[in-house]
């Protein structure tokens, strides 16, 4: 028996939990929890107890496939990755190389998708780049960066336990990012108040002292409410608005006429119940703000999100521990996918493409001529491709089939496309349309690191050799950009890669594998010394000053009317992770949830004839899904729910791509419904 | 105390009166599972007294062949690890145990009445602890009971990890998964998933508290298992892991009476 | 209010208890309607999952009845269900669960009058107890 | 595919129809998932109504069926038959009590037995849509059989058996054949002696071919019906057989009342079988007091052992045979003189001259005398006051106790004793010579003090009964067994211990340990599910899913 533990950390969201893998005679047999690491303390969600599952699931794909005729042939690599490099080229000489676009993942490690960004811009020569935090966290980084001058969560998950307040805020903390959420749990047990608000009655809410149940859609409305009734009461910081900001007076301006009875109207929250929240929050010694896609998936995102940073900056909730204003971000390195520059506005380190600095200073260090001009994002690629002007992609890893907005629009898109490559571990549904897939390792395959929601960045480590010839993603990079002809690719592991990355990226400057061999940093980590930076701000904002931001309520993109007159919202379920590749291959995550369902209040059901697992179909004016119903409380009544893991009956179906206008996030979270029995 | 179990487990590999250690190992600053198969390796072992080492040793024992294996155990991994062996789930005569005894500390931590093994090679024996939760649970009202328990079991993530991590929790595939018993609907499961979890584990059960540790939520599953652990004691007269005869509650009112009758 | 009519589910085993409530019937021993009953083999076949689910899922009561400890058609079935479920109620007391919302008894299948008794008896208490509040969402 | 159910409610006349709204719960039927066919029949288990399901289940293509109407304890087989007779497995049906357990028991309350009617449907709907097909499996019988006990009922069991041709093995504790009757002093009514008696048996034993094993212990038996593995040692030399069937006729002792009424103090304080012996020899015991249950029917040992009040009646009319002038008294609580023919012999003993008086339990009979005991006192009912009865001899009438053996042999041969501690036989009317256990069988004293007449017919009974698989040379198994799914099952052992029958074993599958029924020696109870905990173990018939199923109905709304 050759028995090993490799440390490693979870692929799944972005708590960024570090285990065992535990491998007998070169397979994974199991997960073991690691009693050391600083978040999980040795506890683990039930997707971290299987993170094992799916590495070995016999639908693995294990050799490179070309579409021949309407069906995938199995190639060898050099041809298969001789043909994407061809038909890259052909469609770069035909069109131009802003006709190609490539989509990195945040599920690959962060040397993985600086190899990416690195190949669309000194390869393909686009600043095409873009990935899935498009369509979760795009309005934070817009919407914290114009107002702390730092797109990232500004405090360290460690600290939701010591909160003694906790504002979540479209987050379903206990669902989406467990290991945050039993913190927060915690932090209640000990003392602290907890504030939930959400149009669904969550399990977090369930433990909450109160639970804000507002029309999605209007979070302006509601956090500008609390801001008027804080200063109103006189609970403002006003010391730290003073010394730490700017702009508050036009701020303060534009929350005058929120009081609580127009904050009634637009949002149906009980103004005592909004005088109770605000008063909670403003009076705490230190209140943490926790905020995911509930927040950001509005075409309102970056407004929503900037609110939240009124809010904090009013109180002075920033810049000192247990409190901030936190962003949690869904993926396992979507933070670390940002930071490494696979964004089409800036290089890593979030260095913009249109500072002429940088691009000198990549020039230098790539040893190719840049673009300048930011290039598309994923939301408007797919538009653009569905124009023709997008005429090949490049996708790592990413499923748009499932997870980007109007899936039909999408499917038109990608089907419009002279040339599809999908790199993945699974036949996705994306990859289905594709004319090259190859083999993807998983994270268990691989070493490199990911960044947590908190900017901490950990190592991840090979257990076992790759499942069947696939390989790792930042390998087929080095070979797609050898087929180029390129130079710069010549990497013999994700360590050389970190090292090249880390000297590039100021925010990872100070670290190497050597150092985070035996510990964890959060960035910015700006030399050797650096102990990392657990918590943004203290004494000075990135920007300078903290920059107040007026804003008012905007409707969303669209209401419901006579024919779709229910609002539907989309999110996660524990037991399922974003488009399912890998959980519904698990059998335990997919024995907990193996269907979709469309949650819908009581009296909604009763008023259409809809019973308890009954099947119903829900239409937009995009599409229809036909799934069970699953009638109770859950969801307020003119609301519901759907999660979008499910092929079967994706809600991405009936979504709209309407879009933030700065952040170009689609608006998830709202859209008009019919829902009747099938 | 960390180096005498070091020395013992070398003269067992260097004796060859053992095939592995299974143990820890210092990589960098975590302390990582491992089977040592020579006395060489064990220059960073570790000794950590709440790791769920029987966990590990059931996981892989099917691996283990003819393998003999020791390991460091504390009183409550070897009970745990008789327990096993009396469901023939571990072989006894491959398992070479190092009783280790647990501080005064860690006892309190772990609200332990028994952390010390039979057989006690390193340290010294420390009196154990009572569970003052389990106590004062029981002077409660049955109202108050219910209430405690509704209260901790709303948090409850469903992460199975008081399974998953128990050491005498042995089914491969568990009933709590089943939707039949614990319907899935998302969290909280309903209360079926904690009385079935609990009844389950109860007759064998020998209260190391991994359950509890392993909660994200810090449901006090130690103090249910105390009580629940009681409970056998007074209905049948029976400890697990202490008593080398089989469970009571599989065999007839002949091989084993209740001890009380619940009317 | 229209009194409370509790859902009671009863697993009675082939032998004894089924026979014995076949009995009841050709006796014409009137009882509450609020019992139902499922046919198993032997007592011994009652998981207490199946108990502690009906209950948690919102049934009202259960009864758990078979032959009488000697009498098990399967010679001891029934010593498995009695210390199960002495166990079980222990369980549910340690977590403030009424177990007044389960029996277990032993009905023969000549005691028809017994099983009216245990039936009446039993649903008098339930009734008393009032609807099921273990289900979580009752709260 | 989807299960196609048709449900046939039956108004049993106005049995059910009278509480019952017995068009309500078709209707209900009609819209329950997968139904797709409801009716009712006047009688469904008439001719017509068994009929009309079958050419329902052809005409619609039905693939399941619900009959709710009486109960399965009865009426089961017949429908079972009907389904498979419409060409659909027996096993695809479930019956739905709506009579016993419903229109009987809520004559008062139509509507609420109605809506219960409806649900006890409903469950059988949700249940029958889980069932699976079954098979009764085969299994071969070794053509022999064993016989444990050289006593009149082993003897006659192992004639009958080896007369039929069968290879039979009697086993035999004692140096000689003849259990009890040998020591008898005379049989009665019959003519002929004890002593002639067992002769012709034995004689009779040993021309039929049987194998007999005398001064032999059993050591060991196991398997199951169709192949027990027998091991015994005779006259201390260990003898290995296999055998298809066991029948068990180990008898019963003669309880000797030490202490009582001056027994073991007093030389003319005996038993019946002591009083035998004397008799036998032609002693005269003069006037004669016999007491009646002592040491039977009382705290500590309460059954009625039957056979003594005819041997006090008999041997009260030897007495008198041999000495008319003696004055024989019984003393009994009640007499037990069952059946006619015993009843006129009790008759005639008054007749004759044997007083009967009465005594309570409260009021036991006082024994006096100083070497020897010379009087009892009684308290006579009647008379209200005591009396005394002198005597010569005072006999007691004490009950057969069970063989001490019988513990070890239960053991083996898997089955239970009564509380007394004689073999318990499968039920005491419909099984009463056989064990749950198949292919065991029990007859004579083993099961209960029995006279020489009973277990004559006992015994034929039994070699009747066990000689129906030895001459079918098979078995059916039964078809609701436990099975396991290797595949998830831990071998953690539960099962096994939890089984009466010693039908699970652990076997080990690609390196697991992992439990298996053997199907030839499961009952079908069940209660090794019980204590499984993962579901590895289920009871065909009665899977968690299916009796979850039945949960679900009432869990969920109407």
């Amino acid at each position: 028996m050759n028995y090993r533990s490799v440390l490693t950390t979870c692929p799944y969201c972005g708590c960024g939990c570090r285990f065992f893998l535990q491998v007998v005679d070169g397979k994974l047999v199991g997960v073991q929890p690691c009693k050391s690491d600083e978040i999980s303390q040795g506890r683990l969600c039930i997707k971290g107890y299987n993170a094992h599952a799916f590495v070995q699931n016999k639908d693995r794909l294990t050799d490179p496939l070309v579409a021949r005729d309407g069906r995938f042939e199995k190639a060898a690599w050099g041809d298969a990755v001789e043909k994407i490099a061809s038909e890259l080229k052909r469609v770069r000489e035909k069109y131009g190389p802003d006709s190609i676009q490539v989509l990195t993942s945040a599920k690959c490690t962060n040397e993985e998708n600086y190899l990416m960004q690195k190949f669309a811009r000194a390869v393909i020569g686009t600043n095409n780049v873009d990935h899935c935090a498009r369509l979760c966290h795009a309005s934070s980084v817009v919407g914290l960066a114009s107002t702390f001058g730092s797109g990232a969560m500004t405090n360290s998950s460690l600290e939701f336990e010591d909160a003694k307040c906790v504002f979540v805020i479209g987050s379903n903390t206990l669902e989406s990012h467990p290991l945050i959420g039993t913190r927060i749990a915690k932090a209640k047990e000990k003392g602290a108040k907890l504030i939930v608000a959400d149009p669904r009655r969550t399990a977090l809410a369930e433990l909450a002292d109160i639970h804000i149940q507002q029309r999605p859609g209007t979070d302006i409305a509601l956090v500008n409410g609390m801001i008027h009734l804080i200063l109103a009461k006189g609970l403002a910081k006003k010391e730290f608005i003073d010394s730490r900001t700017e702009n508050f007076e036009a701020m303060a301006a534009s929350v005058k006429d929120y009081t609580p009875e127009k904050v009634e109207r637009i949002t149906g929250v009980p103004k005592e119940k909004l005088e109770k929240a605000a008063e909670m929050y403003a009076s705490a010694p230190a209140s943490s703000i926790a905020y995911a896609m509930g927040i950001t998936q509005h075409t309102t995102g970056v407004g929503n999100v900037q609110s939240l940073a009124n809010l904090a900056m009013v109180t002075g909730n920033i810049g000192k521990p247990f409190a901030g204003v936190n962003a949690l971000r869904g993926q396992n390195n979507v933070q670390g996918a940002c930071d490494m520059g696979a964004l089409p506005n800036v290089f890593s380190g979030y260095q913009p493409v249109t500072d002429p600095k940088a691009v000198e200073k990549f020039e230098a260090a790539w040893n190719v001529d840049l673009l300048d001009k930011p290039g598309l994002t994923v939301t408007d690629a797919m538009n653009a491709a569905h124009e023709g002007k997008i005429k090949a992609m490049l996708v790592f890893g990413e499923n748009p089939m499932i997870s980007d907005p109007d899936i039909n629009h999408v499917r038109e898109a990608l089907e419009k496309l002279e040339f599809l490559a999908v790199v993945d571990i699974f036949m996705t549904e994306t990859a289905r349309l594709a004319d090259v897939v190859l083999p993807a390792s998983s994270y268990a395959e691989k070493d490199g690191t990911f960044t947590a929601t908190d900017r901490r960045v950990q190592l991840v480590r090979k257990a076992i050799e790759p499942v069947g010839d696939s390989k790792p993603d930042w390998q087929v990079v080095s070979l797609l950009a050898r087929a180029f002809g390129s130079k710069g690719f010549e990497h013999t592991s994700p360590r050389e890669v970190f090292e090249e990355a880390a000297s590039l990226t100021p925010q990872y400057a100070g670290m190497s594998y050597d150092r985070l061999e035996n510990e964890t940093l959060c960035w910015p980590c700006p030399d050797k010394s650096s102990k990392g930076t657990p918590i943004l701000h203290i004494g000075k904002f990135a920007r300078g000053k903290g920059l107040f931001i007026p804003l008012g309520h905007i409707d969303p993109a669209e209401l419901p009317d006579e024919k779709f007159d229910l609002i539907l919202t989309t999110g996660r379920v524990l037991f399922q992770f974003h488009t399912g590749t890998m959980t519904r291959r698990s059998p335990k995550l997919e024995r907990e949830a193996p269907e979709p369902l469309v949650e819908i209040n009581t009296a909604d059901a009763a008023s259409r004839g809809i019973k308890d697992g009954a099947l119903v179909k829900v239409s937009s004016r995009r599409g229809e899904i036909k799934l069970k119903a699953l009638v109770g409380d859950r969801t307020a009544q003119g609301v519901v729910f759907i999660a979008f893991h499910y092929a079967e009956a994706a809600a991405n179906v009936l979504t709209i791509n309407a879009l933030d206008p700065k952040a170009k996030i689609p608006e998830f979270k709202v859209c008009a419904v019919s829902v009747a029995r099938a | 105390m960390k180096e005498d179990a070091a020395k013992i487990c070398r003269r067992l590999l260097d004796s060859r009166e053992v095939d592995g250690v299974l143990g820890l190992e210092m990589v960098g600053n975590i302390p990582t599972p491992k089977v040592f198969a020579q006395a060489d390796d064990l220059g960073r072992f570790e000794v950590e007294p709440v790791f769920p080492i029987v966990t590990l040793l059931r996981n892989i024992w099917p691996f283990t062949g003819k393998e003999r294996i020791a390991l460091v155990v504390r009183g409550c991994h070897e009970l745990a690890i008789k327990e096993l062996a009396k469901r023939e789930i571990v072989d006894l005569k491959r398992i070479h145990m190092v009783g280790m005894a647990c501080s005064e500390e860690q006892a309190r931590t772990c609200r332990c009445l028994r952390p010390y093994p039979t057989k006690t090679d390193i340290g010294t024996k420390v009196k154990g602890v009572e569970d003052e939760l389990a106590k004062s649970l029981r002077k409660m009202t049955l109202e108050e009971r219910g209430r405690f328990w509704e209260e901790q079991f709303k948090k409850c993530n469903k992460c199975y990890g008081c399974s998953e991590n128990c050491p005498v929790c042995v089914c491969e595939d568990c009933a709590l998964e089943d939707c039949a018993f614990v319907r899935t609907e998302g969290i909280p499961p309903s209360k079926a998933f904690h009385i079935i979890r609990a009844y389950h584990v109860a007759d064998k059960c020998i209260e190391c508290g991994e359950c509890e540790r392993s909660c994200p939520v810090a449901i006090p599953l130690r103090s249910l298992q105390r009580m629940l652990a009681d409970d056998i004691k007074e209905l049948f007269g029976y400890q697990a892991g202490m008593d080398d005869r089989q469970s009571p509650v599989v065999t007839t009112l002949e091989d084993a009476p209740l001890k009380e009758e619940s009317e | 209010m229209p009194e409370f009519e509790p859902r009671i589910l009863a697993f009675c085993c082939n032998w004894c208890s089924y026979a014995g409530a076949d009995l009841a019937g050709v006796s014409r021993l009137q009882m509450p309607p609020n019992i139902h009953i499922i046919r198993v083999m032997c007592s011994g076949n009652v998981k207490p999952e199946y108990v502690v689910k009906s209950l948690v899922e919102g049934v009202d009561g259960v009864l758990v009845l078979g032959c009488h400890i000697g009498d098990c058609h399967y010679i001891s079935g029934n010593h498995r269900t009695i210390k199960r479920f002495a166990l079980l109620e222990r369980l549910m007391d340690d977590l403030g669960i009424d177990k007044r919302r389960i029996r277990v008894d032993w009905v023969s299948a000549s005691e028809g009058e017994k099983f009216q008794k245990v039936v009446s008896e039993f649903v008098a208490q339930v009734k008393s107890l009032g609807p099921n509040d273990i289900r979580r969402d009752a709260a | 595919m989807e299960p196609r159910i048709g449900v046939f409610i039956c108004h049993c006349g106005s049995n059910i129809a009278n509480t019952v709204d017995v068009e309500e719960v078709v209707r209900y039927a009609s819209t329950l998932p997968d139904v797709v066919h409801a009716d009712h029949n006047m009688y469904s288990c008439s001719e017509d109504g068994v009929g009309s399901i079958k050419a329902k289940i052809k005409e619609k293509g039905i693939d399941r069926v619900v009959v709710a109407a009486c109960t399965p304890r009865t009426h089961e087989p017949l429908f079972r038959n009907a389904c498979e007779a419409a060409g659909i497995n027996r096993y695809l049906f479930e019956f739905v009590n709506i009579r016993e357990h419903c229109s009987w028991i809520h004559m008062k309350e139509r509507e609420l037995a109605t809506e219960k009617a409806k649900r006890l449907v409903r469950m059988g709907v949700a249940k029958v849509a889980l069932l699976t097909p079954q098979e009764e499996s085969e299994s071969p019988v070794v053509k022999s059989a064993a016989v444990i006990g050289g006593g009149v009922s082993g003897m006659t069991a192992a004639i009958s058996l080896a007369d039929q041709g069968f290879e039979t093995h009697l086993i035999e504790k004692g140096s000689e054949l003849g259990g009890l009757v040998k020591d008898l002093g005379a049989l009665f009514p019959s003519e002929s002696t004890p002593l002639e008696f067992v002769k012709t048996m034995r004689d009779e034993t040993a021309a039929s071919g049987v194998r007999i094993h005398l001064s032999s212990e059993i050591k060991d038996i196991q398997g199951y019906i169709g192949n027990f593995d027998v091991t015994i040692s005779e006259n201390g030399k260990e003898e290995k057989f296999k055998v298809g069937v066991v029948i068990t006729a180990t008898g019963a002792d003669e309880l000797k009342p030490v202490g009582e009424y001056g027994y073991g103090r007093y030389p003319n304080v005996i038993t019946q079988s002591e009083l035998e012996k004397k008799l036998a020899k032609g002693e005269r015991v003069g006037n004669t007091v016999m007491i009646q249950c002592v040491g039977a029917r009382q705290p500590g040992r309460e059954y009625c052992s039957r056979i003594c009040c005819m041997t006090a009646i008999k041997n009260a009319g030897r007495i008198l045979a041999l000495e008319p002038k003696s004055r024989v008294v019984v003393v009994h609580r009640d007499i037990m003189s069952y059946n006619a023919r015993n009843e006129a012999l009790y008759r005639k003993s008054m007749e004759d001259g044997v007083t009967y008086l009465r005594y309570t339990l409260e009021d036991k009979p006082r024994v006096e005398g100083r070497d020897r005991a010379e009087k009892i006192t009684l308290r006579e009912e009647t008379l209200d006051e005591d009396i005394a009865l002198p005597f010569d001899t005072l006999v007691l009438s004490t009950p057969l106790v069970p063989n001490p053996d019988n513990g070890k042999l239960q053991k083996m041969l898997k089955v239970p004793l009564d509380r007394d501690g004689f073999f318990l036989e499968a039920h005491v009317k419909l099984r009463p010579v056989e064990f749950a256990t198949d292919g065991v069988f029990i007859c004579g004293c083993a099961r209960w003090p029995s006279d020489v007449p009973e277990c004559i017919s006992q015994a034929g009974a039994a070699a009747a009964k066990a000689s129906i698989p030895l001459r079918a040379g098979k078995v059916r198994t039964e078809a609701i067994t436990a099975e396991v799914d290797e595949t998830t099952c831990t071998g953690c052992g539960n099962c096994i211990a939890t089984c009466a029958y010693g039908a699970i074993s652990i076997v080990e599958v690609e390196g697991m340990r992992v439990a298996r029924v053997n199907l030839a020696q499961c009952k079908g109870c069940g209660a090794c599910v019980g204590s499984c905990h993962n579901g590895s173990i289920q009871q065909r018939g009665f899977t968690e899913k299916q009796l979850i199923s039945m949960i679900d109905c009432l869990t969920e709304g109407d």
